[in-house]
């Protein structure tokens, strides 16, 4: 049922609305004739909708969700509690310098420890997701081509396997998309990307580790080919969490980079968002960053402004970004500490290699078998969807009968039949073993039972929907009187 | 090992799982030359305990300020119950609802978000939210200009009325694509866009105008007249609003003869606490018939294979997962939680208590224009305005904002510092936070700041 | 499965151990030896587990809970916010006075609200739930009676309606207990009391309405037999719901009272408490009220201890009794306000006598079908029982199927196969007609499909529990190792 | 009407299907001059906003200072998750689960605490809680009278190192069952239980010997030759503990020869915050063949019909709602939520992480007493003492506190409250809350409190 069917006109339960006699004393033309369609419940009633309906949702704080390349950890409840201090909720954003040396004291320490953790030189905090992040990285590679008066660089190299951000991106900052092919070992191929770059090349976008759950051995050699062509390095931060104090995007050659915050650095996914995708950049580019920045004078924190920064990319939002995933970031990275750092990259890869092992004992198929799994790796399904008629999408929905969540499936979109699986470090042996257990159970229900693997999920609210008739004929939204 | 789970057992036996000897082999392939020597600037583990006290006392140290700044974010009253419930494990841990039968939680949640935002502002469609309100209007106007392909000029009016970093932020967005943000100036007396500014653009191709509603200065503009141009020139009309006062003010959907073609504005006022500018989220309604061209996420309703009803996600063919670079927007994470505390907090006002606050709002601003008129202190502009207005001081705001915030007072936004004319403005806003004695103190904090300092002795 | 079975031994996945390499200085006579058993898990598994078990509750949060003279009313959820501030839940209980202004006009000030909404002369918050409360008011008239030198009075009178606590609290305060019977119209049989009360009655504890769903009638007669025959009048604030704002306590003639607060004043329940059970006493009372008591002198408060109350009947507690319970009740008070009061009572009857008649529409049996229904009413399905071989419990059971938890059932004792039904004032009419709908749909079970109603719940974790074996060979603890 | 859902309509609608005229009506049975004239002493209603601003006000007034009371109420950490979890509705707002399939949750729960606390005590069994430390110790006391048939005395030796407010409560909770606490005195040197007192009541027929560890004051009793004794004497061991430092005292199971027969507590150290004063909750333990007499709920593994394990409330008989006037105690509510709340901090500490707490505790306290002695200030008994501790000044305490406060540090409790003897002497506790800074701060407050204050001028 929704809300609005809990709805009684005229309804006025509530302690929240202020009395207020006050005539408005505004002209006509000015005032709402129609009704606002909100509806008119009791508190309780809203408490106990939205209390049944949360727990309609699978999440970290309930089940295993082995999403690969969303790094869904678990998010510390401090981080919660501590963003969630009146005295943090109430500062306004344009409060000034004086009434926010706090705040700015944390967003300052947040960034001074993701220049450590990332090698860079510089970061912005203010973009409010990955893709966000991008958009500034690849607005910032412009502005430093354009300062040059390097006007004739229109392309942007983008891996075939890459997020499907990178590309939206690139055509946003106004560039041409030349997409590059990868090697039967998930390494991009360099042959082709010698043949891709020139004159034209603005830059390349690159996540390393891949999607494809391997690292970028030739990373040295490809920022080698793409510098020598004139063209900055981009690196998209979404795996950050395999290399977390391993190994520095600085350090192999990135020019500017963007963190989610949301993945590696524990902020809640939140059913979608808010995320928080900071910016690094290497020295050439400092100049570029978008503000605000927050910088230290003396014993203060200020904002650094187009004032300070003249040749900013811009401004990414009306005021600094997403402050409380910011905060809730900065406590999770105090709580680990450099020790904990490389501690992260090395368990996520620890559980991946031991879930990818265990499963190919089991006779799943890895996509790429010669090689180490970084945090993440993929098992392609098309043996069983070939031979069993049972697809990737079929296992990951009776995953959800296991009570597991699904793996990230169809992408990326070279691995037919895949499972994109990321345990992440959070994730204990024994919730692991559980997984694999499921697999196969599935795996032998698939030879024995076909049917119900294909007809899953059997437990849910829901079974599975007829997408294509809700896209053909949107149903975007209830109406009175349905 | 915080939040590692493994033993030293465990480790074992799944190295030996694998075949190797340590955790360290398993980074065989990066090459050793790169590989992270240390992190010694990044101070040791605290426990939560030691975070906790540190944290707490920062946060002290910001807070305890009576604030009446607005200029784009708004201190309102958040029933307790909102992010109780928004900050549950379901909600708050949950991924993107890509696999819909396991996330029926926030999908039928923020269609029931899609229901109430396009009912608020008398649209036909509301998307899952943008990131915030000044990056919704860049989006916005993206969209207008994929939509209007009539309309070549791709140029768009912006009144100087807009917020300043909202058109920085626009700006920021759309400069890669040809688009001209074409600067429309406003009345210097009423504060609101100048009609006969307007009329000099009659007859050119503009494919889109941009009408904030209530506007930076609090003012509200002539929606009506505007769009009426905006539909006798063939020019597509971008309502900014800030949803709070739409329960009272005229939704952009009824605006002149049709309504406003796309709306965008900041959900903050609606449930998201000021939190130093963020988390808060974008809103993006349009016509029907432009809904294949929105950016973001939209779900629908669907029927499962037992005929039950439910929700998906849906159109995603617009979007990067899928078009990858022919999207309409390389959004992906968005703003979903804060979206689902705005949810609960409008299901939890309703009607009335939305439009009580609004109108407590504005009749809070009025007291407070009244008293600074016994200061001699008048409004700045002369148009009607909502609960934002902008004062007149017989000097510059800067110090005496200083001198106030010194008091305990935050006592508005330096309009100087966007616009040198306006340096002797202050843009003051009193939401239905404030009581008659905050508004007292605000007035007596105001007149000791104008009085010549005394002379330090 | 239980947290124990998620513990690993050795694992340390914690942020919350302070680190610490000191050494125990103290002699080893005094250390432990053994384990403490205390599981080993991360903070995640503690989350998932915990988030879990929740899941598996009813609650108010969650579903229609209209149980018998329990008051399952909405927890307003500001009450919990503002009761968990920093500042509230780190006062000391012993902090200086000086440092408890904040804390003590809030107690001040809801002493003084019960005792306007009561109509009695003074009131101690620190009994700790009913029965204690309870405990306090009969030691109260006990010591009234010492104090007095009346030590004759050894009886104590309950209505064989009453609570189970109503008599297990007289024999603690060492008196013994003599049962008065009900009418057939569900109020106190006079006869019989005046034929019970005598120079060894201390006092006769009564509810009102009581937990037969009715007002009380004779109160004022019922006083008067007592009073002379030189008792005390004890009421049981349990239903204070019924009559909130309508009629008080103190007028009804009683000398002293407990209230529920986590019944009438909305704080919650939490699974089995904590809650809280004021007392308030008339006049002649005043000098036995349990300490502390918070008074208010010139413009400071503080607290009034045995040195200013040398005649209290004592101490409950090492502190002050439950004060983040208190303050919940406060503040939901503030909200309600005096215009909100007697709306409580006015709601819940209209409720509860709609539901009645309704049910009584639709075939049910009214237990007294005479008589206005209070904030609650009792259905006897003895009929059920015999007819059908489906009993109250069958009913309740079956009901959980439905989405509504159980009604009240087999008390009060003396009416038979009962359910007593308590929708409270927070329900709205839709709430309630589905209620109503359910109990018609198992009535048409019961007659078609026993077997169906007899075995429910069917949808709830657990099926009907072997309750017979649990208590002949209790297992009340995991042993390591199972 | 807040969380009155009715609408004027639906009133209507419900009157006629009762076929009453108006609400006023149902109340006709109640005698007319009896209803309720007014309610003026109550104040007007006032909306969330209000009272929160308020609220907020007054949780202000009382904060900010450095605590160091103890004194049977301990400020320790508690991870965040822990009240976060607790307030899901589920838990906070469920009833007592006497319908067990619906409350799985919350009895699966109480078992696992049950089994916590039974392993932290050492003993064989644990109830659900009771109200708190104080009104625990009054039941273990009755309970050890039921229990001790062969013993005709109903005496019980309470020591003087027992909290005051222990002992009077107890002492209200069992005078008026013929039950004499009969005071044991300590040793003024040592600070704890006189050995040659304990002598002289040999035997004699004495029901049971309450034993504190730590007492009152800090100190350990010697807990073993005082169980020993009361073995040889045919007396009941009834331990009063505090269950935070069990992570590292030989529990109560474990005393003597046979342990203790009956454990109680206060559990407030795990889990509860300082809350002024309460929730907390009442530990109660003993060993397997008293379970029939122990007062309050227990939870206890079952079968369903299909033969599912799961949870259910048991052994209801001893309970007043089953035997009333033969019931083991009058309790009913108790307080289920702090349980909840403390079993979920148990699991999060651990063994080690509460361990940790203890020996930090144990080290600060230890670190204070260092630096006081720097000042000429040392302990006022000599016995061994846990995480509390009696600083002996060489003037009246209560002044000196009450300048410590001024400097915004609660210096402790003034023991001269209780007996004029130790009216120089202050209680003073360190938890693992407490840095180095802070024990500084806390000497330098000390010093200066202690110093005469300067005339004034
Ligand atoms: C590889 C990769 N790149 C970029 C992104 C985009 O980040 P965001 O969703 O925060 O915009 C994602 C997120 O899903 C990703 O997995
Ligand atoms: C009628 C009645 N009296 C007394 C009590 C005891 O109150 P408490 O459970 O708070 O001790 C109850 C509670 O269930 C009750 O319903």
């Amino acid at each position: 049922m929704l809300i609005f069917e809990h709805s009684t006109p005229g309804r006025r339960a509530t302690a929240q609305a202020p009395a207020t006699t006050a005539e408005i004393d505004l002209p006509a033309q000015f005032l709402r004739r129609s009704d606002t369609g909100l509806p008119e419940v009791s508190e309780m009633q809203a408490v106990r909708h939205y209390t049944r309906l949360s727990q309609k949702n699978f999440s970290i704080d309930t089940h295993f969700y082995p999403l690969g390349s969303c790094t869904m950890k678990y998010n510390p409840r401090a981080c919660n509690s501590l963003a969630m201090l009146p005295g943090l909720l109430q500062r306004h954003p344009l409060a000034p310098e004086s009434h926010s040396q706090g705040f700015l004291q944390m967003m300052f320490e947040l960034q001074e420890m993701l220049k450590a953790v990332t090698g860079m030189a510089g970061v912005s905090l203010t973009p409010m997701a990955g893709a966000q992040g991008e958009f500034a990285g690849i607005a910032m590679i412009r502005a430093y081509h354009d300062d040059r008066g390097d006007a004739a660089r229109t392309e942007i190299l983008v891996p075939d396997a890459a997020h499907g951000t990178n590309p939206a991106t690139a055509i946003m900052c106004g560039y041409k998309v030349k997409e590059i092919p990868t090697d039967e070992q998930g390494d991009v191929d360099l042959a082709a990307l010698k043949a891709a770059v020139g004159p034209q090349t603005a830059g390349l976008m690159l996540t390393n580790p891949s999607t494809l759950g391997v690292f970028e051995r030739n990373i040295m050699e490809i920022g080698r080919i793409v510098h020598e062509a004139g063209g900055l390095l981009y690196y998209d931060g979404a795996n950050l969490n395999a290399i977390l104090g391993k190994v520095r995007p600085g350090d192999m050659g990135f020019d500017v980079i963007h963190m989610n915050l949301h993945k590696t650095f524990s902020t809640p996914h939140g059913g979608g968002g808010p995320g928080s995708g900071a910016v690094g950049v290497a020295e050439r580019l400092m100049p570029y960053r978008p503000v605000p920045v927050i910088a230290r004078d003396g014993g203060r924190y200020r904002w650094l402004t187009e004032d300070d920064l003249p040749k900013t990319m811009g401004r990414l939002s009306a005021f600094g970004g997403n402050a409380g995933v910011l905060i809730r970031a900065y406590i999770y990275m105090r709580m680990l500490g450099a020790s904990g750092m490389p501690r992260v990259a090395e368990f996520a890869t620890l559980n991946a290699n031991y879930l990818e092992q265990r499963l190919r004992d089991a006779g799943f198929e890895a996509a790429f078998p010669d090689r180490r799994a970084s945090h993440e790796f993929i098992i392609t399904l098309k043996k069983q969807a070939k031979e069993l008629k049972v697809t990737a999408m079929d296992f990951a929905k009776r995953l959800l009968d296991y009570g597991y969540h699904a793996p990230t499936t169809y992408f990326p979109l070279l691995v037919p039949e895949c499972l994109l699986i990321e345990p992440t470090e959070t994730e204990s042996k024994e919730e692991i073993d559980g997984f694999i257990e499921a697999m196969i159970a599935i795996q032998r229900e698939a030879e024995t039972d076909p049917d119900t693997v294909r007809s899953a999920p059997h437990t849910m609210p829901n079974r599975r929907f007829d997408e294509v008739t809700a896209a053909r004929t949107p149903d975007l939204k209830w109406q009175a009187g349905e | 090992m915080p939040f590692i789970p493994h033993t030293e057992e465990e480790v074992a036996q799944m190295l030996a799982a694998i075949g190797v000897d340590d955790i360290e082999a398993l980074f065989d392939e990066i090459p050793a030359d790169i590989r992270c020597q240390s992190l010694d600037d990044i101070p040791p583990a605290a426990t939560e305990m030691e975070v906790t006290r540190e944290v707490q006392q920062m946060a002290e140290r910001d807070a305890g300020a009576l604030n009446f700044i607005g200029a784009g974010a708004y201190e309102h009253h958040i029933p307790a119950a909102v992010w109780q419930l928004t900050t549950r494990g379901e909600f708050y841990t949950a991924y993107t609802p890509y696999q819909a039968e396991a996330s029926q939680g926030t999908l039928q949640l923020i269609y029931e978000y899609q229901t109430m935002m396009a009912g608020l502002t008398g649209m036909d469609v509301s998307n899952a939210s943008l990131y915030d309100g000044a990056s919704a209007l860049g989006e916005a106007i993206l969209m207008a200009v994929r939509v209007h392909r009539k309309s070549k000029s791709k140029k768009v009016l912006m009144p100087t009325s807009v917020h300043p970093a909202y058109r920085a932020t626009a700006k920021t967005v759309v400069k890669h694509q040809g688009i001209e943000l074409v600067d429309l100036p406003i009345d210097a007396d009423s504060g609101r866009v100048d009609p006969a500014a307007l009329a000099a653009f009659s007859g050119e191709d503009i494919t889109a105008l941009v009408i904030p509603q209530p506007n930076f200065y609090g003012v509200l503009e002539q929606a009506d007249e505007l769009t009426a141009w905006a539909e006798g020139n063939g020019t597509l009309v971008i309502g900014l609003v800030n949803p709070f006062t739409l329960a009272i003010l005229k939704p952009p959907g009824e605006w002149g003869a049709n309504g406003a073609d796309i709306v965008c504005g900041d959900g903050q006022p609606l449930g998201a606490p000021l939190s130093s500018g963020g988390p808060y989220y974008g809103i993006l309604c349009c016509k029907q018939q432009h809904v294949r061209q929105m950016p973001g996420r939209l779900v629908g309703r669907a029927i499962d294979a037992d005929g039950k009803q439910g929700f998906v996600l849906t159109l995603q063919a617009r979007e990067q997962h899928i078009r990858r670079s022919r999207a309409t927007s390389n959004i992906c994470t968005n703003q979903g939680l804060v979206v689902t505390a705005s949810t609960i907090h409008m299901a939890l006002l309703g009607p009335v208590g939305l439009r009580n606050a609004a109108a407590a709002s504005l009749a809070n601003t009025h007291r407070l224009v009244e008293k600074a008129a016994a200061l001699g202190i008048t409004p700045r502009f002369s148009g009607d305005h909502f609960h934002e207005v902008a004062l007149k001081l017989d000097q510059p705001a800067a110090p005496v904002l200083e001198k106030m915030a010194t008091a305990g007072v935050l006592g508005g936004y330096d309009l100087g510092r966007d616009d040198a004319e306006l340096a002797d403005a202050i843009l003051v806003c009193v939401t239905e936070t404030k009581t008659d004695a905050d508004i007292d103190r605000y007035i007596d904090a105001l007149k000791a700041a104008q009085e010549p300092s005394a002379p330090s002795r």
